[in-house]
């Protein structure tokens, strides 16, 4: 069942044509990865479905009804929930306040102890490594940021969960565990777009593969189908490229020590 | 002692109990993150030398007229504080005042109403102030500083209109609320049971959060900490109120604006409202996307300075027992502004404490206050006021300072 | 055009015929509330009675010096065939006399001197004079009541001119009267907060040595009272200075000691008729020579409980029905105020 | 056409030559970022309304009074901007201007020194100044409106002692530096001539960059184009001239102004120290990061602002004739922040330009101008104020407003 | 020959421990990985090494001397350039105003059309995707931005290139040219310090790897020696990880259809 469906997107930046007429759909229980070079136009495509940047033109449909997404909070009610590239965390405020910033538990007499007691369960669930969870997100590594991050949108009942590069910073330990967080929200019924430059990882929890290109759509592949080859050949436009090129210059060197 | 949920980290250096309490402080004394201590420092450093030049100063009777004075600047510059917490301005807390005491004095005296009648009038035209900012600031984007410069002008204008023909209105001496604003003081008996209700509040509330923490299993204060902290609440208030009632004793316009430090200091720091405030003043984009609804916490927080100016209008009114052109100008706006900036609060968003505006104003009337004492020439009165702000606040400042190199930007 | 430096767009100087004619009159400030609500209207009043076609161009500079010459650039701008000016500063407005002065406009000084460049005409009431009578109707009044102790001294703002006058004047009277200075505070724009936040310290520092305050004008008088009040402690007498309806108010209840009412109707009616002759192309002289100039100058008169009733309301400078209101009803019938 | 190297990416939408110009500015108008445009338009919206309102306003006499008035607190306003590049502020602008124009008077007339020693002890005094502020600023880490408030105290003071008993003091007509403030004005011939050697200069320079340009391999101005807007650039400054020359011409202090905003933009936008403020407003840990002394940079803006202060204390002296207590006072600090805030400076840092001052400064004395010819009431004239200054900035805002929503935040 | 070495450097904020008694040494001609969790230290010890930050204890030597490095222009001026984690960039200056921030041609007189050539030299050679190099960088995509911090460490003439996990937000071809440009500076004699959580990478181009742990030293391997497995078996400090979990529940699966 498709739970989310874009149709001939489009968004301009001044004289960058960002996004070309894309086209997207995710079902529940589907895991949908994008891929594409940088400034490819992925993290634009997530901030119109996350309500942050209006589309130029295009539809999209969630749940069947076609819907705009004109703010986050219109998002947030819609039952999408984001983890952004740059993350968006408040540097001055902590972290219990971070992961419960717009849904406080409650509003007229937070309830500190409930708060923290989540946040713990929370981040040892990611297995996140933060020593206290009372310091301003601003002296946390990138690592314990992103995390952070991560753990925020798994609050709330979220129906669909897009993930930009959210493994980027984190370590091999807790990348593992996104991964299985990934497939346990999938089995939960869930839709996530996952956006990733990993190919492995890619391959490892997706379902099906969408590659962007200069803004424009290059193919949606089933991941059981093609090769990490292909996909990267779909990003870079390219079967001959810097990736191929290494590949081949290392195993040449490796043949003739 | 087993390691509670928070503290498992085998990096956290152990600060559990009294003496880890104590190396605590010390390490964020290095680290340069005392919160209002360092002002507090400042405003001691300032009495010890004011006094030295006139030993009038700390008398009973001079502290008196301070709490009284800080009073109506104070609640305008907690109005402030909430302003600068979103990282933006308003420069018409001074008119607006200025408007609010005219309209209180024209309907109160020039057409007979009731007094709390024209005291509502006032507070509301307050918050509807507030809400224009908020709708020209959200609709247009026109930055904070214009609009309230604009307002500053405007308003001050209108108060001239509204005063009209009269110029000055003399409120009646007689009336409630010039007595309560010059005359009207908390009896003995009544202090002393707020010290001891406000220790002992201090305790309950502490051992009952600490109770729910342990049951949570996460680390909380120790009992006895939690007694020497109330004790020492204790001790400090019965103090003051022994010491003011050496002469006249603690005023309830003083009071009036504790309470509403407190209010204040509960809204930000205990309710989602609060968080809202401090996260769109840290990153708007962040909060926004967090889903707040950012635009109603600007103008909730534009209303409640405006209300907050209005308020600490008529309380300047009632002190001086009259309303005229004058009010609210010269230095009310610079005060308010500067007594929140002394607090504490950042001028670019998201820090800042509600305690900060009335340490802020205390510090401000203590330099003021003193150097009236002292009867200098004009010229050599604002060299010296000039520099004994800066050394103030250079006593808070050298003590963040090592933030940066301790990594707390 | 050129870089002659005078000229402007067909201004032809003072001389002939005044229909349509502007005049301009420049006020200095509004920390003192007789500009807008005496000051303007009468002269006002007066110009359409002599020339009704004639148009008067009111500016305020709000404290400001540099403004009111900009002020003047612009009425010139607009033609103007006199200009009637009370200079925010004595010594800066020389600057305006010389560029109307250069463009054939006269200049009437009003209220204060212009002394470094000799306007064409000088018409006031000394603000020099009023410091001192204002000071010595208190200091007489202590010693009649055998009053023992020191007097306060509550000036106007450190930069204003007009306060400074107005100091050396109290000065003038309070210095020799053989009551002590306890002290003097110049008080910042005027604000009354701010002297009764000085007086309420010097309350606490010298207590009932205190027997009266001078205060240069009626909104530090006020505040000065407050302090008092909110004190707690009796009243001394203290001054007042402008007349205003709320100083009114005080002397009827006995809170405040006098005030001074500057018959502000005669100058400015005879602003208004020397401007006239000067836009008609006369040249009026003055009775006397001040700063080499024709000048006019008219006496105030020191305003206190006894005298109160003659001087404000039965000359129909203030109406009862304003003063009267309230609390302060009694007080005026003690007066036989109706 | 062959592809530069820096228009190889082919999501660029193609924009050469004159009509991509003309399609780069509809984008960037819809965009919202026009730079000084929408301000203009606000000025034109303004001087229609008061020219409809009182048509002397427009007037080639009033314009020239208008030019001159701009210039004393333009040149404040110039530091001004400085200082909220890097996202400080100085609120004593206003003080020391004062204090400059004193000190100015009393060497210059009290004790007889050659007008440019008075001029350089002024204007040197200025710079210490900022100096002093800087180092307060790097040393202890005081916010920068609290060193300046008390700035703003002590120096109104030191100004008061200055002037001592005599509270005004004259600067005789004929000297050199009256004159030059109140009756120096351009010759006609030298005027057009300006207007030819910078519209000159505007095209020959274009023309060198363009081909250096070229020759690197990158996309250039086309002649055609260059050459428009520099006949542009000559039909406004000749017509400025013409008309202003009806009357008594331009004034040699706003040419003076101007040159003053013409160094400053080049230092800001052509020199290595111009990028380190701007990097400095933008993120200062990044700058010092990238290896810049970023302390010096505070310490070189703190200074030129005082000093810009002190020469328009200067020019403000000068104008009036005198130098007094109330010099300085009043509004010239809001009106010199206000100018640089309009003029499109963020009080955040990073954003804003020398020409901003200019444009700012000529908004609000235009409304201050034009509502004097109007001739109202106090009380309505502060209201009128307010609102028309707000007017002013809506219509620039609401042209920047769909900024965020393009993604320029 | 070692360039730089450090002995016993520690630095607490606050409560925490971020680095205790680390020991490194870096010899021209090397590439040193440093490896750990999330909130292990590695970017704290990047921010003492780049003056960001004092240590509180330890000597730092380089080139033999004992140096202290007190500021970020202290390090550039003894030749280490960084690449931050955070990136460090100023959103309000387009790309070459960035590039050449602290070091910009002419300065009296900004040579613009230098520095745009050379902007789009350095660009391209990482084979950057970047429309226009006249945007403010706030308008740039994440791995557009790291591209441009990585750009700008080359400029100058570093003696040490400290890289903190260059490669996070970097696409598949754009990754490939800076495992070549390591490599490269590798060769041209520089000492590279380089972070990442990417075995494959890090097992590509370094020559050694020094584990972090808990802001602690936990081994230094010659990479020839050791395998994946080690490298995070010592990061996490168990054979038993989420990492080998995931491992071995996928082959599982695998196996068993
Ligand atoms: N706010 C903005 N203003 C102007 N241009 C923008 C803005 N945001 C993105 N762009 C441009 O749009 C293009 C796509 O950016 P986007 O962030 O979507 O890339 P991406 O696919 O997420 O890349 P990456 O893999 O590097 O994160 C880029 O060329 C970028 O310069
Ligand atoms: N400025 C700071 N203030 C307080 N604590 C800090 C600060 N910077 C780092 N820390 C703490 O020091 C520890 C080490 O952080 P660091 O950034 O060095 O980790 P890292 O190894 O780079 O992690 P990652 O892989 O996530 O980037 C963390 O626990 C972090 O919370
Ligand atoms: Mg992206
Ligand atoms: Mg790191």
């Amino acid at each position: 069942m498709t739970v989310l469906s874009l149709r001939g997107i489009n968004k301009t930046f001044g004289a960058v044509a960002a996004l070309t007429d894309i086209e997207l759909d995710v079902a529940a229980s589907q895991v949908v990865a994008v891929v594409g070079d940088n400034g490819a136009g992925k993290s634009t495509l997530v901030k119109i479905l996350s309500g942050v940047h209006p589309p130029d033109s295009g539809t999209i449909s969630f749940e069947g009804r076609e819907v705009e997404i004109p703010t986050p909070a219109a998002a947030h009610r819609l039952g999408i929930a984001t983890v952004f590239q740059d993350l968006a965390l408040c540097e001055n405020l902590n972290v219990i306040q971070n992961l419960f910033l717009g849904q406080e538990i409650r509003p007229l007499r937070l309830n500190d102890v409930a708060m923290e007691t989540r946040s713990w369960e929370l981040l040892r669930q990611l297995s996140a490594k933060i020593p206290s969870v009372r310091v301003p997100v601003a002296a946390l590594s990138g690592g314990q940021r992103q995390t952070v991050a991560i753990a925020r949108s798994l609050l709330g009942d979220p129906k669909i969960i897009i993930l930009d590069e959210p493994t980027a910073a984190l370590g091999v330990a807790q990348t593992a565990e996104v991964l299985n967080l990934v497939e346990r929200l999938r089995e939960n019924g869930l839709g996530v777009i996952m956006i990733s430059h990993n190919m492995a990882d890619v391959r490892a929890v997706a379902d099906k593969v969408a590659v962007l290109r200069l803004g424009r759509n290059n193919g949606v592949f089933d991941v059981g189908d093609v090769s990490a080859e292909d996909i990267i050949a779909a990003i870079t436009g390219a079967t001959d490229n810097a990736v191929s090129r290494r590949a081949q210059a290392m195993s040449t060197r490796e043949v003739t020590p | 002692m087993t390691t509670t949920t928070d503290r498992q980290d085998e990096r956290l250096l152990d600060r559990q109990g009294l003496r880890g309490v104590l190396a605590d402080v010390v390490e964020r004394a290095r680290g340069g993150d005392l919160g209002v201590i360092p002002v507090v420092i400042g405003l001691v450093v300032i009495w010890t030398v004011l006094q030295i030049l006139n030993p009038i100063f700390l008398s009973s009777a001079n502290l008196v007229n301070l709490t009284l004075e800080s009073a109506a600047v104070g609640v305008i510059a907690l109005g402030i504080v909430c302003v600068l917490l979103v990282g933006q301005i308003d420069l018409s807390v001074g008119s607006v005042s200025g408007l609010s005491g005219a309209v209180l004095a024209v309907l109160f005296v020039g057409n007979g109403l009731p007094v709390w009648v024209a005291i509502l009038a006032s507070v509301l035209m307050g918050a509807v102030i507030g809400w224009l900012y908020g709708q020209l600031f959200n609709r247009f984007g026109v930055p904070s500083f214009v609009i309230t410069l604009a307002g500053l002008l405007a308003f001050l204008g209108l108060q001239l209109y509204v005063l009209g023909t009269k110029g000055s209105i003399n409120l009646p001496f007689d009336s409630g609320l010039v007595n309560f604003a010059q005359l009207d003081f908390v009896p003995d008996w009544l202090s002393y049971t707020f010290a001891v209700v406000a220790a002992g509040w201090l305790f309950v509330s502490g051992f009952l959060h600490a109770g729910e923490r342990r049951r949570a299993g996460l680390s909380a204060r120790s009992v006895p900490l939690l007694a020497v902290r109330s004790l020492a609440l204790l001790a400090v208030l019965a103090f003051v109120v022994w010491y003011l009632g050496q002469t006249r004793g603690v005023g309830w316009m003083f009071v009036f604006f504790v309470a509403l430090v407190l209010v204040m200091h509960y809204l930000l720091s205990r309710t989602k409202w609060g968080r809202a405030v401090y996260a769109v003043g840290g990153n708007v984009e962040a909060a926004r996307r967090a889903g707040i609804n950012v635009r109603a916490v600007y103008t909730s927080v534009f209303v409640l300075c405006s209300t907050f100016a209005a308020v600490g209008g008529i309380l300047a009114a009632a002190r001086l027992a009259a309303a005229n052109q004058s009010s609210g100008a010269g230095d009310v706006n610079l005060n308010a502004i500067a007594a929140a900036v002394i607090g504490g609060t950042s001028l670019f968003g998201g820090r800042g404490t509600a305690f900060g505006a009335l340490l802020g104003i205390v510090v401000i009337q203590s330099i003021s206050s003193g150097l009236t004492l002292l009867n200098l020439d004009s010229s050599i009165r604002f060299v010296v006021t000039g520099a004994v702000l800066l050394l103030a606040v250079i006593v808070d400042s050298v003590s963040r300072r090592s933030r940066t190199s301790h990594g707390r930007a | 055009g050129s870089g002659s430096g005078s000229g402007g767009d067909g201004n032809t100087g003072g001389g002939g015929s005044t229909e349509n004619a502007k005049v301009a009159f420049l006020m200095p400030d509004l920390a003192s509330t007789r500009y807008e609500l005496q000051d303007k209207p009468l002269f006002e009043a007066k110009m359409k009675q002599l020339c009704p076609s004639c148009e008067v161009i009111y500016q305020n500079a709000d404290s400001d010096a540099a403004k009111q010459q900009q002020q003047a650039n612009s009425a010139l701008a607009q033609g103007v065939k006199a200009i009637v000016i009370d200079p925010v500063d004595s010594a800066a407005a020389a600057t305006i006399v010389k560029t109307a002065q250069s463009q054939q406009v006269p200049v009437i000084a009003y209220d204060r001197p212009i002394p470094a460049t000799p306007a064409d005409h000088y018409i006031s009431f000394d603000n020099e004079k009023i410091g001192a009578m204002i000071a010595q109707s208190l200091v007489d009044h202590l010693k009649k009541e055998n009053a023992e102790g020191g007097i306060l001294q509550v000036n106007g703002s450190p930069t204003d001119a007009a306060a400074g006058l107005i100091k050396k004047g109290i000065h003038s009277a309070v210095d020799p009267s053989g009551f002590k200075l306890l002290a003097e505070y110049d008080t910042p724009d005027w604000q009354p907060e701010k002297a009764q936040t000085w007086v309420s310290g010097q309350i606490t520092q010298f207590k009932d040595q205190i027997v009266g305050v001078v205060a240069a004008n009626d909104g530090t008088g006020g505040g000065s009272i407050a302090a008092f009040k909110a004190a707690g402690t009796k009243v001394p007498p203290i001054t007042g200075n402008d007349a205003e309806i709320a100083a009114a108010q005080r002397i009827v209840s006995g809170d405040q000691y006098n005030t001074i009412s500057k018959p502000i109707k005669i100058v400015a009616e005879a602003a208004a008729d020397t401007a006239y002759q000067f836009m008609q192309g006369k040249k009026p002289a003055g009775k006397d020579t001040l700063y080499n100039t024709p000048s006019q100058l008219f006496v105030p008169t020191v305003v206190t409980k006894e005298n109160i009733k003659e001087v404000l309301f039965d000359s129909q400078i203030m109406k009862a029905a304003d003063v009267c209101t309230g609390e302060y009803a009694k007080g005026c019938t003690e007066l036989g105020i109706k």
